[in-house]
Parts: structure tokens; C-alpha cells; sequence
């Protein structure tokens, strides 16, 4: 071969070389370099939204559900965990659970403050979208609480228990099970988009504070019915809708896996109304909104953990169990035991939240998520599952209790008799939540001659 | 001059007010309440409680001379009838004087 | 030419081809191997979880406008048609509208339990994404039927009665018309998001259906105004939100195509709720708050079938006739004719379905959908509308007459006078949607004594 | 080298680079030919529904705010700007705002009737996309004004005022700040969702609005509270929830800027509700919910204009002072100046948005959105963000002015005394927001031998 | 010991009982009342019937020692007037006696 | 006949009702209504403003035959009572007659 020869062909491998590179950076660029995937992306913003949107459909579900004088009490103390968390999730919450990991443990403090969190990419999403994201979810964990606690619990005294909560409970959970390290996640325990993150760890959260905080004036010997239902099936729609970002957006991507959450959990929340319903139906002879509503919501949260790694007939099954256990922890064993948790947070959220943990270690296939469960003969995810459950409701029972005994012996954490008895909306927050005609009941204070700065007992 | 205090079934109001219409009676004031008697209440269901709840009934109050008194009694009666427990009540309440206050009228003028 | 000048030549050959396929392969894989396009995949997922929105926007939209005592009923109806027709449609509802074409009747049972639905992309989507948005439009159209039959229908036999409908009415006509090779669409029908499908379908259905269980108690008597109108706004604002899913999702993609989509549908629901507006004006001397959220419902009906294939001029005229012939159908034809439709379901669904499946044909534009219409010279469209409508109109008239006397002829199919009297939320369902100040006007049970088992005469 | 060898050569050559080109089609087909990135466009397509959900959140949000008695015509109010101002945008307002600039103050009239917008692209967006998404923006800013008006504006003036406004000085000053060639973006301006053209221009407008009508009859005499909480926390959700979709959105992408912008967007948000809920607190000893859910409000007008150019902490510091400065306007300053401004638009959006647009100027981060700001040493944008906002003051305060003084001179802009005394709702709708038992407090018209044509006399 | 029903527009409840409130007059109770007279009631439509709905009023009870009678009646008409059709009613009934809960005290110490 | 009218406390009425039910009491006619008295009402705040709002009150109306009135106040008395300012009042009322409308017996049979 001659030398020109040569040359020539190295000139076209050049061309042949730089052209492949050429036409590949592109891709690169997407890939690796910037690494946002932009349908990733919008997914998981408009995912956010929803989850976002989820805290004021609790704040609707949980308020209806109240006493018409207690209902801005409650509506309040959720949308305060949506904002107060929003703020120390960027002060110090993210960096808690996402930090780089201290043995497992806790998130180190590389992102306090959102620092470097912003444009530049976390695998296929803007960071950005990730610590928002995650930020709902964080909000939205300790508002599920609240509905234990209502129309007895103080604000102020809610205001700081939620505040350490957030921080030395969920966080730290966070982290164990999410948290690259995490000692739960690193377990090999699956959690899909929160069981034990959210649901476990709310429920039992509840259970512990409507035990500290002991029962309402009056309860168990009067019924206390929600008082304006439509809102509770409007709080309980705004929750479905936003769950589709909770679940589907845990996928972390716009792709099959997201499709197949959205779908599974669609039907989780389906089956587990209609059992709900049907349940009533048989047991009472009637079939309630309200059971559908809160049946529901068990179905949804009996998906969340498994969201990712089951299909379809076991979504139905799920479903099925989550309305029924959801169901009889509610009408049943509450009873028997005669705890007070006002809105049946522990027995919608933990019940659900233990067998869709559980579940999931049941019915996982691995072509979905990667991992078998125990129908695809791997026993020992279940095994895993339980620890997970177990870990969560010690470490959650045990920490909210201290917090609630620590809170509790500096600030007082119910209100007042008087002000139980005449609504904590009028008591703690100086608003009603209707107001009817009569010129708006008013009596001017000149009239009465209060001075402005008088205040009730409880109004902090 | 008389009060008579009608507390009847919401769904016989529409009824009951145009029958007095007829009989020239243009006045009434009407308040929703609840109600329990013979009729107890209704049975209602809260996560797995079963209670019995008051029912709503419509109280028309009606202040009339003493001389229509009987008629719109009489009335009252027929149309708000179902024959059913719960058709409620009519009570007669004597009254001193009613006042006009539009114009200071007071007396049989009032009404 | 030497042999080593051959050879090198095919090694040049190699590279350039080598890199030529390399480089294609990552388009191969989105395009044909995986084929899910995430872009795609999300906005549908994203347009489900807004048509699931709907149905309880359809549930508020028709609670409020119902009286009071029978809110919780109706809201019931609608939720319960969310959660059934869900569990339904995996089981059997799907396979049969969209399984192999069985002669172009009915689709076959391929996909029965959602056999094979999961992960794997159909087309664009993960088949997941297609089949949990056909869901949504399934539940809702059922659902839409309710309106006209509440305040008076049993609970227990619209359950059964939305049960086989949904089986043997709905899975077929959507065969018929979004079916691969179903007659109405072979036909060259066209019918974007649903105009035959949902919106004839469910106001023939909900006509035969008033018609068969007779007027409500009182009616024609006194009028039934709305017992909560911001109700009935916030549901049909819900509704309009999640119409944009509805409309711009049945691009099943994230293109042009469904941006087209999406403006015509804002543009005919706001024209036609003006014109309903200014129509009452008109003739009543002021425009109502009622009549406006009725007329952009009575748009976004019109523009359901056409989303895909008319401009935006189009829009304003479709939406401008939309507008003013469902306002005549339920302010001046239903009184003439006489029958109760209680919230005006064929009035608005019917009567503005049929309108935009014309006009679609009227309107169509060859460079929007592919298909010109009438103004574009192809009347023979116009026809092949015409034809789908009256199929529609015959097979669901009859289909649902038949029901109705079948599931008659077994369970009663009206409430009881006197749970029509007190109310169908308390007689039907236990519950109030309300319940006011009065320490709850609770008489607690042992008070008188009465078992917990007595059950009102209409229980189910 | 032999002339085969060249020839053979050239081949090769012509092999790799038609090779490149083809590979490269696909890439180009999207990026140029066609043009539309349909992530994007899902993105955008998706943020332009949750703007169109903002006005019905802000129907409610405004409608639980006034008393019982105006309910539905706050609400008909907010509706009718959606409904009317979506046709008008097609007819005109669109093409005068983002038209071919005449002399950069105002938009020509090539897309007249939305001529041209369709499908095709606009750099990576179709028209259609574009177009629908700025069609919500002139509709809420519009809607926005409302709420310094209601109780006690004739309805149909406010129609016809609307009407020109939007034409008049939206779809200008508009152009002015986004349109391509308009002033004062030329200016180099920041805004990035709206601060000054539709915050400032709805607070402005609001301000002298309420001038010119005055106050409501008894204003000052006795306070108004809302007379449904719940109804204004859903509002605030919603439109909480929207505003995602309109600082986000106007990323006009969906990658790092769109996630930046809605991580700052909740983080303003949560920080202006959380400061004026501790303002009361301070002030007042209590937080109410009207207070969280306004300051909320405050905060995301505040992050408006500067969304896309600064990070969390300055959002923080932002949402501080919307909170604060909106919550000193709201109770202190307005009482001091005494005018009527019904449900605080000035003081929330006039005052938020002057604000947001100032801090835009300071906390403005170069590697964000491209500008520094006076943090990073640039004090001249603070100056032009200055001119931008005295511009807005000073063109809408005058031009609002000059409207309704010309619209006043055609039909009186008040409500008769009678009306406003019995309420809006019947008086100008023949509505009522709840009707409650009482068989719906029904007298039939024959009774009362009532024409049908009688009219009250504001009815039109 | 008297009971004095006035049953007036709910625009002019404020004004009323801050006057009455300048008499001495503490206590009272107050309900949503729906009402019909000579003013007839809102004309309302919907979906294109046209129909007469009852006007809300509010109804203030105020029991109080005969001494007082003239004086709240008096109070209660010239504020409550617009001089318009709807301006209400004024209807004094006699009462028996009167208890305060609280104290268990009954007669003119109870009001 | 009297009409005994207690306005009580919300929270007491469930107890009240059932102590009534005790007695035999089986009729009654229950009302929400806002009420001031010495207890002055709520302390509210809009927008930096506050005010003073009525406070909800339960109005109960028992109509009785002579015989049972001393019996009814008592127990209402004692079991509404708290002791705090608020608990409410009774006011007791004569009453002509009373006609059950399902039957059309009047007087002392009615109730
Ligand atoms: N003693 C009473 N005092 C006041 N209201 C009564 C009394 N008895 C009955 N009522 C009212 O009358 C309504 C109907 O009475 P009820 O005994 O149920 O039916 P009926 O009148 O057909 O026997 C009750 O719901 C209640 O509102
Ligand atoms: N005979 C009556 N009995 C009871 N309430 C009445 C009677 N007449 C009038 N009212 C009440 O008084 C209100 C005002 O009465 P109306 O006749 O309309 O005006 P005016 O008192 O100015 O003549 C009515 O809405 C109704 O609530
Ligand atoms: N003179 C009165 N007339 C009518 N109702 C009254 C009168 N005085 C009190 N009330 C009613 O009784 C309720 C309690 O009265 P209040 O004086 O506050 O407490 P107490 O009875 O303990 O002294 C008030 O809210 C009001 O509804």
C-alpha cells in the first residue's frame, strides 16, 4: 500500500470517526452531560403540582369531616405543614434525607440550605425537580397527622411538634429507606413511593398522639359526624388526582414504569372503595359516601409501596384487603379499644400502609420492578418487608411519643375546655368558617367596649 | 289577634302556602327546623356508629286576627296532611299587639 | 484496482455503515424496539389522571345542583361509577371495546383481565398509559347518565343497571367507533374524543332512562332550583380542566395535533357559555351563574368530536351553536315535551353531541385531522356523521330501554315515596350531607330503643 | 494518486456524509423541519390547563370571600372574563399583543382571528400552544381586577369594561414587555410570568377601580368577613396549584429553568403565607386561615416576575417581604387611606407585584436566567425594573381611569341601593348561591300573578 | 314580662341592636328567618322558569320587663325603617316567667 | 299548656334532649340561632380588623301540659347548667291550644 494511500484512508477513518462523534454529542449531551431528560422532567414537575395539590385536598377531606366549629382549625393545621415544611425542607429537611449519607443513618449537610440545588442535572431530572418533589412529600407526611389530633390539639403546640417531627422523624426516615445508603433501601426493602415513608410513619404517628393527647370532650357518647360531606368526596378527589404524581412520579420517569404505577394505583384505589362500600352495605344495610371516600383513600395508600412492582390482579387484591382491614380497623377495632384518633388516620394510613408494605412483598413481579415477591417464590421479601414495618413503628412510635412529652411539658398540647366547647376556629384562629346572614352576627367592639388586645386563653 | 305556629313536613310547605294564599293570608315568616315526636328521626351511619338523627321540619309562623283563626287552623290541617307519623303540629299563642314598621301601624292594622 | 485498495474500500464500507447503524440505534430503540416516546407516554398519563378528575367534578357539577337531601346520593352515584366501572374494565370491559375485532362488533377476549396490559408499548404509548385512559373515559361516560335519574332511582338498581350498561352498551359502541376495525370507524366516521361514544351515548341513555322511571315527585309543581351553585361552578370547572385530558389527550400524542386539540376545546366551551349566558339575558332579562357553567359543558360537549379536526373559527361557531340549541333544548323543548331529566343530561349531552358529530363533518379540515369536511367540499361526510349518530341513537335507545325493564322486572327500580320525601341521602345511604350546628341533632340510639338493625324500606 | 482511486474515494466520502446526513434527519426533522419538542409542548400544553384553572380557583377564592348574598355574581364576574375574553383573544387580543410590532407598542394584525395559528411551530412550541397558553394569561389578569369591584358593580358594566380593558391596555402593555420588538422588554426589563403585566396592571387597575365606584354601603361601619372559608382556601389551592403552570410554564420549555422557576415558585409561596400568619400572630394573637391563605397568595405574585432568575434563598427573602409589605397594605395602610378595595387586589397584587418586580432587579442570578442583578452588582437592572414599573402605574392607572369614567357615562357603573341591599346575586342573576330547606322557599309566579318579563332594576 | 319579636331586614339588624344596646339592652337571640307580605319575594330563574322565592329577614327575640316595652318597640321602629315595603314587623307576646340556667334565679332577675 | 323555650348552650343540648327523654318528654322543636346576652360573643379578626361576633346558641321549644312544667324546667336547669356566664335562659310562655295535624285532635291530646 502506498504512503498517499495510506493517508487517504486516514483521512476517511477521520471524517468516518469524527462524523459518529459529530452526530453522537447530541445524544451525549442529553445523556451525560446535561442529563435532563425533558419529558422526564415535565413529568416529574407536573408531578409535584400534584402532590402539591394533594395537602389542601387532605386539608378538605380531614376539614369536612370535622365539626362546622373546628373545621378552619383543621384546614389550618394542614396548610401550615405544607408551608412551614416547604421552608425547612430548603433550611435543613433536604439535606437531612439527601445528603450524602452518615452511615446509613442521616443525610449529611451538603445541601443545607438548597445549596447546589438548582438547574444542573440529578441523573435524568434537574435537581430541581427532585428536592421539589421530594419537598411535597415531606409536607405532606406530618399534615397527615393532624387529622388525629384535631379539634383538641392546640395550634401553637401542633405548630412546634410538627417542626421536630418533620425533622428528626421524617427525615432521618427518609433517608434509611430513600436515601442513597440508606440502611433500609440498602436492606433490599422495597417502597415504592412511601408505605412506610408516608403512610406507616403517619399513622403511627397519629395512633401516638391521639394516645398522648388523649380523647375529645364527649366522644364515645356522641357520634361526631362529618359536617359537610361534599367537601370530604372533593378533599378525597383532589387526593386520588394527586396521588397519580405521588405514585406515578416515583418512577422517577415518564416511561412504562410510570404507566404501570398509574395504572395499579387507579385500580388499588377502585377496588378498595367499592369493598369499603360493599362492606357497609352488608354490615349496615346501607352503603356510605363517606366509606366510599375513605375507602379510597385505603386503597391508594395500600398501592403506594408496591406501586412499581405489581401488576394489575394484584392491585385488585390489594385493593380488596386494603378496604376490608382499613374498613374493620376503623369500625371495629378502634371501637374495642376506644383510642380517639378523630379521623381515622392510623386506621386508613397505618392498616393500609402495613399490608400494602407487606403486599408488596407478596405480590412483586420481578418483570415489573426488578425484584420477586413471595408469589414468585421469594419468601424472604417478605421477610424484609416485615423488618422495614417493624423498624418504622418503633422508631416512629418511640420518637413521636418523646417529641409529643418534650412539647408537651413546655407549651400545654390541648386547648382549653372552654375552647373545645366552643370551637377551636373561634378559640385559636378568631374565624368561623361560615358565615351566615344576619349582617354577619357582628357586634362592633365599641359597642361592647373589649379592648382590642384582649385575648382569649388559648390564642397562642 | 293570635300566633299560630305551624311545624309541618318541608315537602307540604309549597302546598300549605298556597292554600293560605288563597285564603288572603300574604304574611309569614318561615324558619328551617329540626324536630323529633312520635316520628323519631332518621337513622344515619358514621364509620360503623349507627345514630339517630332529628328531621327537618319547616315552621311557619303566621300572626292572624282572631277571626280567621279557625280557617287557617282548618286549613293548615287538610293540606298538611299525609296521614303519615310526622305531619307535625300547630300551636296558638296569644299575642298583645304587632306593630307595623314601616309605617307605626300597630294593632289588628299591623297584620 | 488492487485487491488491498478493495479491501480497504469494504473496511471503509464497514466503518461508515457500522457508524451509521450504531448511531441509529438509540433512534431504533425508542422508535421500534422499546417504542414508548416519553414525551407521549407523559402527557397521556398526565391527561388520564385529568379525566379522572372529571368524574367527581361531574359529582360536585350535579350534587349541587340537586336539593339538598339528596347531594350525598348523586355525588354516590357518580364516585361509584368511578370505582366499578374501574374494576370492570380491567376484568372484561377493555378486551371487549378494544380486544381483536370480532367481525367489527365486539372486540375479542384478549386482554381480559388485563391480560398482557402492563409495560409494553402499544404504538407511542406503554399499553399501561392507553388502557388506564380508556378507563377514565368509561367510568365517565356511565356516569354522566346518572344525572338525569337522581332524586328518584333506587341506589342498588342504577349499580346494576350502570353494571351492564357499561358491558353491553358502552365496550360495544366503543368498538364500533375507536375499535381497531370497528364498523363505525371503518366507516370513516369521524369522532375525536368522544362525541358518539360518551356524550350521544349517555344523553340517549339518560333520556330513555327518565322516561322509563317516570318524573320526580313534585315536579313541573315547583321548580328545583340548585341547592349550592358554587358547587355546581367548582364541578364544572373541574370539568372543563380535565376536558383539556379529555380532548387534547385523544391526540395520543404530545404534538401539534393535541395543541390544536386543546385550543379548539377552550375556544367552542368559552363560546358557548356566553351564548347561553347572553341567551338568558336576552329572554329572561339576566344572565344566570348556572346558565354559563351549563353552556361552556354544553361547548366542550360540541367540540368533543371535532377537537381533532376544526380550526379555531370553527371552534367559535361549533361552540356558538352548542351554546344556543342545548339552551333551547332545556329551557323550551323539555318543558313542552315534558319529561324530567333532572339535571338536563340529553339537553346538554345529547342534544350537543349531536350537534358537533354534524359539524364535525360540517367543519373538518383536510390539513388539521386528514379529513376535509362539507366547507371543504366533502358532503358525503356529512353523511357518514349522520349515519353514526343514528346508530348510535337506535342501538343505545333500544339497548337501554331493555335494560332498564330487565333490571326492573328484578329489583325496584324507584325509591320509595317516602325516601323520595325525606330525602334519598338519608334513606339510601345513612347520611346527611350537612349536618349543622345542634350538637349534630343527634338522639343517640339507646335513647329509643331502636335496633341496630332496622333498616328503612329502601335500604338497598 | 490514480484518478479510480480519487473516484473510488469520492465514493466513500459521499457514503459518510450521506450517512451523516440521514442519521442526522431525524434530529433535524425536530429540531428545525417541524420544530416541535414535544416534551415542551406536553409541558406547555399542560401548564396553559392549570392557568385556565386558576380563574375558576380565583372565582372561589373571591367568592368565599364576599358576604352570602354576592357569592354568584363574584363568581359570574371571575367566569366571564375566562369565557369572554378566550373569544375576544381569538377575534383581536392575541395579534395585538404578539403581533408584528408597530413601533414596539403594540402588536399588528397578522394573526386576526387566530389566522395562522395552528399547528405549525413557533421555535419549539406549535402556535396553538402558544397561543392558548398566553389566551389565560389576558384572561385572569382581567379576572383579577374583579375583586376590588364586587358588591357593588352593575354586572353589564363590568362586561363592557372588561372588555375594553383587555383590548386597551392588557393586550399593549402586553406587547410592551413579551411581545417580540415591545419596549420595554427592549429595555431589557425582567419579567419573567408577569409581574408587572398582570400583577401590577390587575392591582392598579383594582385601586382605581374601587375609586371611581367607592365604597360598598357600609363599609367601615361593620366588617365583612367572608362568609365561607373553606370556599377561599380552595381558591387559594387552586390557584396555588395553577401558578405552577404559569411561572413554570413561562420557562416556555420544560427543562432546568421550568424546574428552577417551580422550586422558587413553592418556596415564595409557602414563606409569604407562613410570614403573615406570624404577622397576626404578633399582631393579633391569632393566625388565621384568610391570613396564611392571602399570604400565600402574596408570595407568588411576589416570585412572579423573578422566577426564572433567582434561587431558593432569595425566594425565601422575597416571599418575606410579599408577605410582610402585602400584609402592612392589607390591615394597616388601606384602613389608613380608607378606600374600599373589596377583596385587597391592590394590596395584594398591586403591592406584591411592585415587590416581586423590584427584588427581580436585586436577587436576579446570571447563572439562572442570564441577568445579574444588584446582589451580583448590576444596580442598572433594579433602575429598569423601576421604569418598567412606574410605566405600568402610570399607563394603566390612566387608562383604567379614562375607561370607566367613558364606560360610566354610558350606563351606570353601581348597583341601585336596593340591590346592593338585597344582594347581587338575585338582583342581577335571579340567583341564589345556597337555597336551603324549606321546600326551597318557593312562592310560585302564578300566586302571585307575577309577569314573567317583570325585571328588577338593574337587570341589565 | 314581655317577649318583642321584631322581624326585620338583615341590613338593618347591626344598626337595631347596637341601639338597643345604648338602651341597656343585653341579651337578645336571633335567627335566619325566610319571609313573604306585601313584598313578595326575589324573582329567581332557573334554566328558564321564573319563579318567586321568600326574602330573608331576621328575626331578633328580646324578652324584657314590661317597664322597658315602650321604649325597645320604639327604639326597634324608628331604627329598623326605610320607609320601604319589607321593613317587617313588630310582635309582642306575653310571657309567664323567665329562668337563668346559670343561677337558677326565675322573674324580672332572670332577664 | 305552656311552651317552655330554652336557649342553651350547643354542646349541652344531646344531654338535655335525653334527660327530657327521661321524663317522657318525646316532642320537641330545635332551632340554631346566635345569641348575646352577658356573655358577649366571639372575638374575631378579617384582614386586621376585629370584631365581636353573636355567639351559636340552640334554642329548644317544648310545649307540655301544666302538670310537667315545674318537672321540665328543673331538669333543663340542672343539666344545661355549667355555671359559667352563657349557660342561657328559659322563658316560659302560655299557650292556647295545640292541634296534631295527622289526627286533628286539639288541645291537651296533641302533644
Ligand atoms: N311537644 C312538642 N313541643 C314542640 N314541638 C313538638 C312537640 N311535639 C311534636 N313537635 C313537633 O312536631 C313534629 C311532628 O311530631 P310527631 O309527634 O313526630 O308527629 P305527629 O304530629 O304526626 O304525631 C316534631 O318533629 C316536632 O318538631
Ligand atoms: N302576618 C304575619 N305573620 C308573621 N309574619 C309576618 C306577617 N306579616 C309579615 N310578616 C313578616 O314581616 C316581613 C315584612 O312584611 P311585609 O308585609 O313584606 O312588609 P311591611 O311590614 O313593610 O308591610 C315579612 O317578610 C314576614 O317575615
Ligand atoms: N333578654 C333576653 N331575651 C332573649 N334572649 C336572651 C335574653 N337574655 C339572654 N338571652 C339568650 O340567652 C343566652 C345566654 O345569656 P347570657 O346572659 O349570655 O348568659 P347567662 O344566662 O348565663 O347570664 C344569650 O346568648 C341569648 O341567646
Amino acid at each position: 500500500m502506498k504512503v498517499t494511500e495510506m493517508l487517504g484512508r486516514l483521512h476517511w477513518r477521520m471524517i468516518a470517526i469524527l462524523t459518529a462523534i459529530l452526530i453522537a454529542v447530541p445524544g451525549l449531551a442529553l445523556a451525560s452531560e446535561e442529563g435532563i431528560n425533558s419529558a422526564d422532567n415535565a413529568f416529574i414537575l407536573i408531578a409535584s403540582a400534584l402532590v402539591m395539590l394533594m395537602i389542601p385536598g387532605l386539608a378538605l377531606f380531614y376539614g369536612g369531616m370535622t365539626s362546622r366549629k373546628n373545621v378552619i382549625n383543621t384546614i389550618m393545621m394542614c396548610f401550615t405543614c405544607l408551608c412551614m415544611i416547604s421552608v425547612t425542607w430548603v433550611l435543613w429537611g433536604y439535606t437531612l434525607a439527601f445528603g450524602t449519607s452518615l452511615g446509613g443513618l442521616l443525610g449529611g449537610l451538603d445541601f443545607i440550605g438548597f445549596r447546589d440545588v438548582g438547574m444542573e442535572p440529578v441523573d435524568n431530572l434537574a435537581h430541581a425537580t427532585f428536592a421539589s418533589f421530594q419537598m411535597m412529600f415531606a409536607a405532606l407526611t406530618i399534615a397527615l397527622v393532624a387529622g388525629a389530633l384535631v379539634e383538641r390539639m392546640r395550634f401553637g403546640a401542633f405548630v412546634i411538634f410538627a417542626l421536630i417531627w418533620s425533622t428528626i422523624v421524617y427525615s432521618p426516615l427518609c433517608h434509611w429507606v430513600w436515601g442513597e445508603g440508606g440502611w433500609i433501601g440498602e436492606l433490599g426493602a422495597l417502597d415504592f413511593a412511601g408505605g412506610t415513608v408516608v403512610h406507616i410513619s403517619s399513622g403511627v404517628a397519629a395512633l401516638v398522639g391521639c394516645l398522648v393527647l388523649g380523647a375529645r370532650t364527649g366522644f364515645g357518647k356522641r357520634p361526631m359526624p362529618p359536617h359537610h360531606l361534599p367537601m370530604v368526596l372533593l378533599g378525597a378527589a383532589l387526593l386520588w388526582f394527586g396521588w397519580f404524581g405521588f405514585n406515578a412520579g416515583s418512577a422517577l420517569e415518564a416511561g412504562a414504569l410510570a404507566a404501570s404505577a398509574f395504572m395499579v394505583t387507579q385500580i388499588a384505589a377502585a377496588t378498595a372503595a367499592m369493598t369499603w362500600a360493599c362492606a357497609e352495605w352488608i354490615r349496615h344495610g346501607k352503603p356510605t359516601l363517606l366509606g366510599a371516600a375513605s375507602g379510597c383513600i385505603a386503597g391508594l395508600v395500600t398501592i403506594t409501596p408496591a406501586a412499581g412492582f405489581v401488576g394489575p390482579l394484584a392491585a385488585i387484591a390489594m385493593g380488596f384487603g386494603g378496604g376490608l382491614f382499613c374498613f374493620y380497623g376503623v369500625t371495629v377495632l378502634k371501637h374495642r379499644l376506644g383510642y380517639d384518633d378523630s379521623l381515622d388516620v392510623f386506621g386508613i394510613h397505618g392498616i393500609g400502609g402495613t399490608w400494602g408494605a407487606l403486599a408488596t412483598g407478596i405480590f412483586a413481579v420481578e418483570a415489573i420492578g426488578g425484584t420477586p415477591g413471595l408469589l414468585e417464590g421469594n419468601a424472604a421479601q417478605l421477610g424484609i418487608q416485615a423488618v422495614s414495618v417493624l423498624a418504622t413503628y418503633v422508631f416512629v412510635g418511640v420518637m413521636t411519643f418523646i417529641i409529643l412529652k418534650a412539647v408537651g411539658a413546655v407549651v400545654p398540647l390541648r386547648a382549653g375546655k372552654n375552647d373545645e366547647d366552643i370551637g377551636l376556629d373561634s378559640a385559636l384562629h378568631g374565624e368561623n368558617g361560615y358565615s351566615d346572614y344576619i349582617g354577619g352576627g357582628v357586634l362592633t367592639r365599641e359597642a361592647h367596649g373589649i379592648p382590642a388586645t384582649a385575648r382569649t386563653e388559648a390564642a397562642y | 289577634m293570635k300566633k299560630i305556629e305551624a311545624v309541618i313536613r318541608p315537602s307540604k310547605f309549597e302546598e300549605v302556602k298556597q292554600a293560605l294564599g288563597k285564603l288572603g293570608i300574604k304574611g309569614m315568616t318561615v324558619t328551617d327546623v329540626l324536630g323529633c315526636g312520635l316520628q323519631h328521626g332518621q337513622r344515619e351511619i358514621y364509620r360503623g356508629t349507627e345514630f339517630i338523627k332529628l328531621l327537618p321540619k319547616v315552621k311557619m309562623e303566621v300572626v292572624v286576627q282572631d277571626t280567621s283563626l279557625e280557617q287557617v287552623i282548618e286549613t293548615i290541617t287538610s293540606v298538611a296532611r299525609t296521614g303519615e307519623v310526622g305531619d307535625g303540629k300547630i300551636f296558638i299563642y296569644p299575642v298583645d299587639t304587632a306593630v307595623r314598621i314601616r309605617t307605626g301601624e300597630s294593632g289588628d292594622d299591623a297584620i
